[in-house]
């Protein structure tokens, strides 16, 4: 660092020479092929610009050429980490153009499906927070959980990441025989879990110190900056999908919306978009329970024809993932191709905010932040 | 050992003894590193990673020889034979000497290492000082490795690294202090002989001030061995092992021994300055027994400090480099000279100590640990209400 | 030849090339490395000398301290490889002049001075005792003036690198 | 506020740039003049009993029997939770749109996937580059009318398939 002068408004300052870092696109906290150009003075960020498009797929452009039915298996590389809300919301655009309706044992099962894919989503996510703060011994404990998850979503559609369960007008296959017992044993088992993880990560002193106060999104610029799901939560806007803007059997079910308090900070900092994610995770397993106990009977698809051609017209979906609400632009114009797609997720909305956030902070808190938004950066690519 | 050496060169009139001198030490240190620093070091490797495995419910490496343990040996044959990549656009010959200027500086503190009463290699006046002082080679070390890499992150790495030693080295020299007033020497072996084999007679337990110079030492210990809490150095998910990142190979693994073989140098220090070091009862007239005895001693103490750092590791996460400066600065130093002062003052006010202080400072001690443990057991009686009771039950 | 000859003789020896790197490498990182050697000749010159204190608290304050500082100065300053740092042209007259002069004085403090052969088997004493009583008897007015400058330091660095909270 | 009242209320402030409810089935929307939407939006946002505070998604179309490039805005309210389809049409040979980015900074990147894959420009935008393709792809992929390149630097984008090579005796 040479010392300059220079001359700020007529005052001499010391100032040391700008460093140019450039985070990725291969580093383990990036949680994908993502990179960061920092300029950096020492430690302290002057800003993180993000640089995305490593994983582009053109998942849009494929919409436009593969029909309907064939590009449920492409949303599921839309977000690779919950692959059953990204199915979901590519089955209800569809369903809503097409004027199908779903059997009631249908949506359960969706439900289901895309409950455990949330408790999957956060766990890597809680357990992946730690491990970029330097704990590594939660991810390994959470992932120990999530593999028993990959194990009954894999009995239910034969896949452990890219599941292509559901289907325009309802699901695949039906729960396999005895497994709503095995999900309400996993419950019984990962509910108590849940608080072993407040032990070991939440309340430990120096991963609070680490996270708390630290990048706090307010909740005017989470709005503005459109985050959504548990980053626009922690920063105590109480919005669910699922609870404001219902779809499926959502309001069958009784569940609460947790938010942001501040507990360890402010509103909306790092451990806040932490515990928001903890606390969902018990609420997906109180739905869970309610799903399984209230499963009806009856066929779990309708009959949609081989040769899917929705009518003329244009809808905006909204499905709750994991990383928040993902707003679907879907056009038909009555061919059996859909005319346009577009998917704004949760990620993107999150990685436009970095920038913003980075200034000041340290490079190990960009690696914090990047963890506390849970970017999945396919899902920011498509 | 010097007489070992005037022996044999009076057997070789012919021979200049200088260089009968020069050819003992080498061998003499040879047989030391070969001996017993690979060999620590290494198995700390296969024991640290056995000991996260539990603690993160999986196994850890269990294949090669009884559970796993020649696993160090299997891991030190292919890093030597693998290629030592060296990038296009380092400083050759620096990238190249650095890390054996790492491990220079850690073999190099194995000196003035006391094993038992009579096993030293070493037994220097400025003991303690030496230690410290020959440890610099190290940061020397880690500072070439980051610059000649020529990778930006590497290089934030040995700036850290040099950062977090430079500063600690204070904290940690003042939590020497109280251990050498207590003694009245820096000579290694001397420490250890000021202090009894019963805990009352440890120097921890010495007056209150010692106490919180030992915890301090041990902490500033981790920070200068680059352990987490304080692993910044080569913070995995920032820096991307620091200033190793383009190391490989054999290269690499030097250093990585230096820092599993530091984590043995730490368990001793600690030991020597504060547990009474080797000193065992004198239950024996037989020299090799005692002097087993004393090494067993020894070794357990320090390895008892190796396994606390490594449970600490898997344990907590990493501060943040500003966290990791209030801390030495803002608590660590100021703490350190009170501390100083305090222990000086109750050396003067009882000359020959107290033993009603030193058996309040083990209860106190004692009841510190008893409430760890009945923490610790708490988790695990809910940990495992959660898991075997309820899942026992079946579905509901 | 005896074995204290010989260790003498290679600890100057790695001082004076230590000095000489310091001096003659092109690149500035080479010379701060070069002078960690030197200062590990001397090291080992003060612990020939039975000084060992001294020679820990060199090796301590000189390579622990001060050399790592220089370190990192160099390696935190950008694209100081490429520049050329020693400046050979200039004044070498005048430098040889300078240098032939100070070591015609140190050969005459050498020849002038009266060495003291020490017995040949001096039991090896501690030397801390002495200079701790030293340093707070005798020169305890020195030792202070030196921490008063040095605490001169610490407030000019102090004032010179603060930043000025607009407030 | 359902969209015909909030498409009185735009009509009523700025007259002839705001056209009539634009029916699609299942979902309404306004259609405003390009060049004034950025007017039209900071209205939307800042009329307390509008309060579009979030800009949830943008998108764009391309409809070349139109000739036109449709952006469409979806706008959601956290105050009144309610929302609202903004659309724009820009021509097609020559597209620009003023930005909104001033008014809803989430449109920063969402404008710059727009103009990475369609070609949009939109003026007064601050950071106008491509987002996820490459800084030197040609074309805007999204068009109807795109087509593939046959090689990228060098790397050929077709691939040759040996079932239609001459089979080798």
């Amino acid at each position: 660092m040479s010392l300059e002068l220079e001359f700020d408004d007529g005052r001499e300052v010391f100032a040391t020479e700008e460093m140019t870092l450039n985070m990725g696109p291969q580093h383990p906290s990036t949680h994908g092929v993502l990179r960061f150009i920092i300029r950096a003075d020492g430690e302290v960020m002057r800003s993180a610009k993000a640089d995305v498009g490593y994983l582009h797929r053109s998942i849009e452009k494929i919409a436009e050429k593969v029909g309907w039915h064939g590009f449920m298996p492409y949303t599921d590389r839309v977000d690779y980490v919950a692959a059953m809300t990204t199915n979901q919301a590519w089955a209800i655009a569809a369903e809503a153009l097409g004027g199908v309706t779903v059997p009631r044992r249908g949506e359960y099962c969706r439900v289901i499906a895309a409950e455990l894919g949330r408790i999957c989503s956060h766990l890597l996510a809680a357990g992946a927070m730690g491990m970029d703060i330097g704990a590594i011994t939660p991810f390994t404990h959470a992932v120990r959980e999530r593999e028993l998850i990959n194990d009954l979503l894999e009995e239910l559609c034969g896949a452990r990441l890219t599941f292509n369960y559901m289907r325009i007008g309802g699901v695949a296959w039906d729960l396999p025989p005895g497994f709503d017992a095995k999900v309400l044993r996993f419950l019984n088992h990962f509910e108590p879990y849940v608080d072993e993880l407040d032990d070991l990560l939440s309340n430990n002193k120096i991963y609070i110190e680490r996270l708390a106060n630290v990048a706090v999104v307010s909740r005017e610029r989470a709005i503005a900056y459109c985050l959504v799901g548990p980053n626009l939560r922690a920063s105590g806007v109480r919005y669910d999908i699922r609870k404001h803007l219902p779809y499926s059997v959502y309001p069958e079910f009784d569940f609460e919306v947790p938010i942001g308090t501040g507990r360890h900070g402010s509103v909306g900092d790092c451990w806040d978009r932490y515990i928001v994610r903890l606390d969902e995770m018990r609420q997906s397993a109180r739905i869970l329970r309610q799903a399984l106990e209230g499963l009806p009977e009856g066929p779990v698809i309708a009959k949609v024809p081989r040769n899917y051609k929705p009518a003329a017209g244009e809808v905006h979906v909204h499905v709750e993932t994991p990383r928040g609400d993902q707003s679907w632009y879907v056009v038909a114009d009555g061919t059996e191709y859909p005319y346009r797609v577009h998917i704004r997720t949760g990620s993107f909305a999150a990685m436009s905010i970095i920038e913003e956030l980075s200034r000041g902070l340290m490079v190990a808190d960009l690696v914090a932040l990047i963890a506390s938004f849970d970017i999945v950066a396919p899902e920011v690519d498509r | 050992m010097r007489a070992y050496l005037d022996a044999v060169a009076a057997g070789y009139p012919s021979t200049s003894p200088a260089l009968v001198y020069l050819l003992g030490m080498l061998a003499f240190g040879a047989l030391v590193v070969f001996v017993f620093i690979l060999p620590v070091a290494g198995i700390t490797s296969w024991v640290e990673r056995r000991v996260w495995a539990r603690i993160q419910s999986r196994i850890g490496p269990n294949r090669v020889g009884p559970g796993g343990f020649l696993q160090w040996l299997a891991d030190g044959l292919k890093n030597l034979l693998k290629e030592d990549v060296i990038p296009a656009a380092v400083d050759v010959p620096m990238f190249r000497l650095a890390p054996y200027v790492v491990v220079a500086g850690f073999c190099a503190a194995f000196v003035a290492l006391p094993f038992a009463g009579s096993l030293i290699i070493a037994d220097l006046n400025i003991g303690i000082l030496y230690i410290s002082a020959i440890t610099s080679l190290v940061v020397i070390g880690i500072l070439m490795a980051g610059w000649s890499s020529n990778n930006k992150w590497s290089m934030l790495g040995g700036i850290r690294s040099a950062t977090q030693i430079i500063c600690y080295e204070i904290p940690v020299g003042l939590s020497i202090f109280p251990a050498v007033l207590l003694s009245g020497t820096l000579s290694m072996q001397g420490i250890v002989a000021a202090q009894g084999w019963a805990p009352t007679s440890w120097h921890m337990f010495h007056s209150p001030f010692a106490f919180v110079a030992f915890v301090m030492f041990f902490v500033g210990a981790l920070a200068e061995g680059n352990r987490t809490p304080f692993d910044l150095p080569e913070a995995d998910s920032e820096l991307v092992a620091g200033f190793a990142t383009e190391y490989s190979g054999m290269r690499s693994l030097l250093f990585f021994l230096a820092e599993w073989g530091n984590l043995y140098v730490i368990g001793v220090l600690v030991s020597t300055l504060f547990m009474g070091g080797w000193q065992v009862p004198h239950f024996t007239d037989n020299a090799v027994v005692l002097t087993v005895a004393q090494f067993a001693t020894m070794f357990l103490k320090a390895y008892f400090w190796v396994f606390v750092a490594m449970w600490v590791r898997a344990t907590l996460p990493r501060v943040r480099v500003d966290q990791f400066m209030t801390l030495c600065w803002k608590y660590m130093v100021p703490i350190g000279l009170v501390n100083v002062i305090g222990a000086a003052t109750v050396m003067v006010l009882l000359p020959d100590g107290s033993i009603v202080l030193r058996l309040i400072m083990v209860t106190v001690a004692v009841a510190i640990l008893v409430q760890f443990a009945r923490r610790v057991l708490f988790h695990l009686h809910r940990a495992d209400y959660g898991r075997l009771g309820r899942i026992g039950e079946g579905a509901a | 030849m005896t074995a204290a000859d010989a260790m003498f003789l290679a600890l100057a020896a790695t001082a004076v090339i230590g000095a000489a790197g310091v001096a003659f490498s092109r690149h500035i990182l080479y010379s701060a490395l070069s002078l960690m050697v030197a200062l590990f000749g001397v090291a080992g010159l003060f612990v020939t000398l039975s000084a060992d204190f001294v020679a820990g608290v060199q090796v301590l304050i000189y390579v622990g301290g001060v050399l790592v500082i220089t370190l990192f100065a160099v390696m935190l300053t950008q694209g100081i490889q490429n520049v050329e740092v020693s400046n050979r042209a200039v004044g070498s007259v005048a430098a040889g002049l300078l240098t032939a002069g100070l070591f015609v004085v140190l050969l005459r403090a050498m020849s002038s001075a009266q060495w003291v052969k020490p017995p040949a088997d001096v039991p090896t004493q501690t030397s801390t005792y002495g200079i701790g009583n030293a340093l707070l008897g005798q020169y305890v007015l020195p030792f202070e003036v030196a921490s008063l400058v040095l605490l001169a330091v610490l407030v000019g660095a102090v004032v010179l690198t603060r930043k000025e909270t607009a407030e | 506020m359902n969209t015909a009242a909030i498409q009185q209320l735009l009509h009523e402030r700025f007259g002839s740039g705001v056209g009539p409810v634009e029916s699609a089935r299942l979902s309404d929307a306004v259609e405003v003049d390009p060049l004034s939407v950025d007017e039209i939006a900071l209205f939307l946002r800042d009329q307390p009993d509008l309060a579009f505070d979030c800009l949830n998604n943008l998108s764009g179309t391309d409809r070349p029997a139109r000739g036109k490039i449709q952006v469409t805005y979806e706008l959601f309210s956290y105050v009144h939770r309610h929302a609202f389809v903004l659309k724009v049409d820009a021509r097609r040979d020559r597209p620009q749109v003023k930005t909104v980015e001033n008014v809803w900074p989430a449109a920063n990147w969402l404008e710059r996937e727009v103009y990475d894959l369609l070609g949009v420009v939109f003026l007064g935008h601050s950071d106008l580059r491509r987002l996820l393709l490459p800084d030197d792809w040609i074309g805007y992929p999204l068009r109807k009318d795109y087509v593939e390149a046959p090689e990228y630097h060098g790397i050929s984008t077709v691939r040759e398939s040996i079932l239609a090579l001459p089979e080798r005796r």
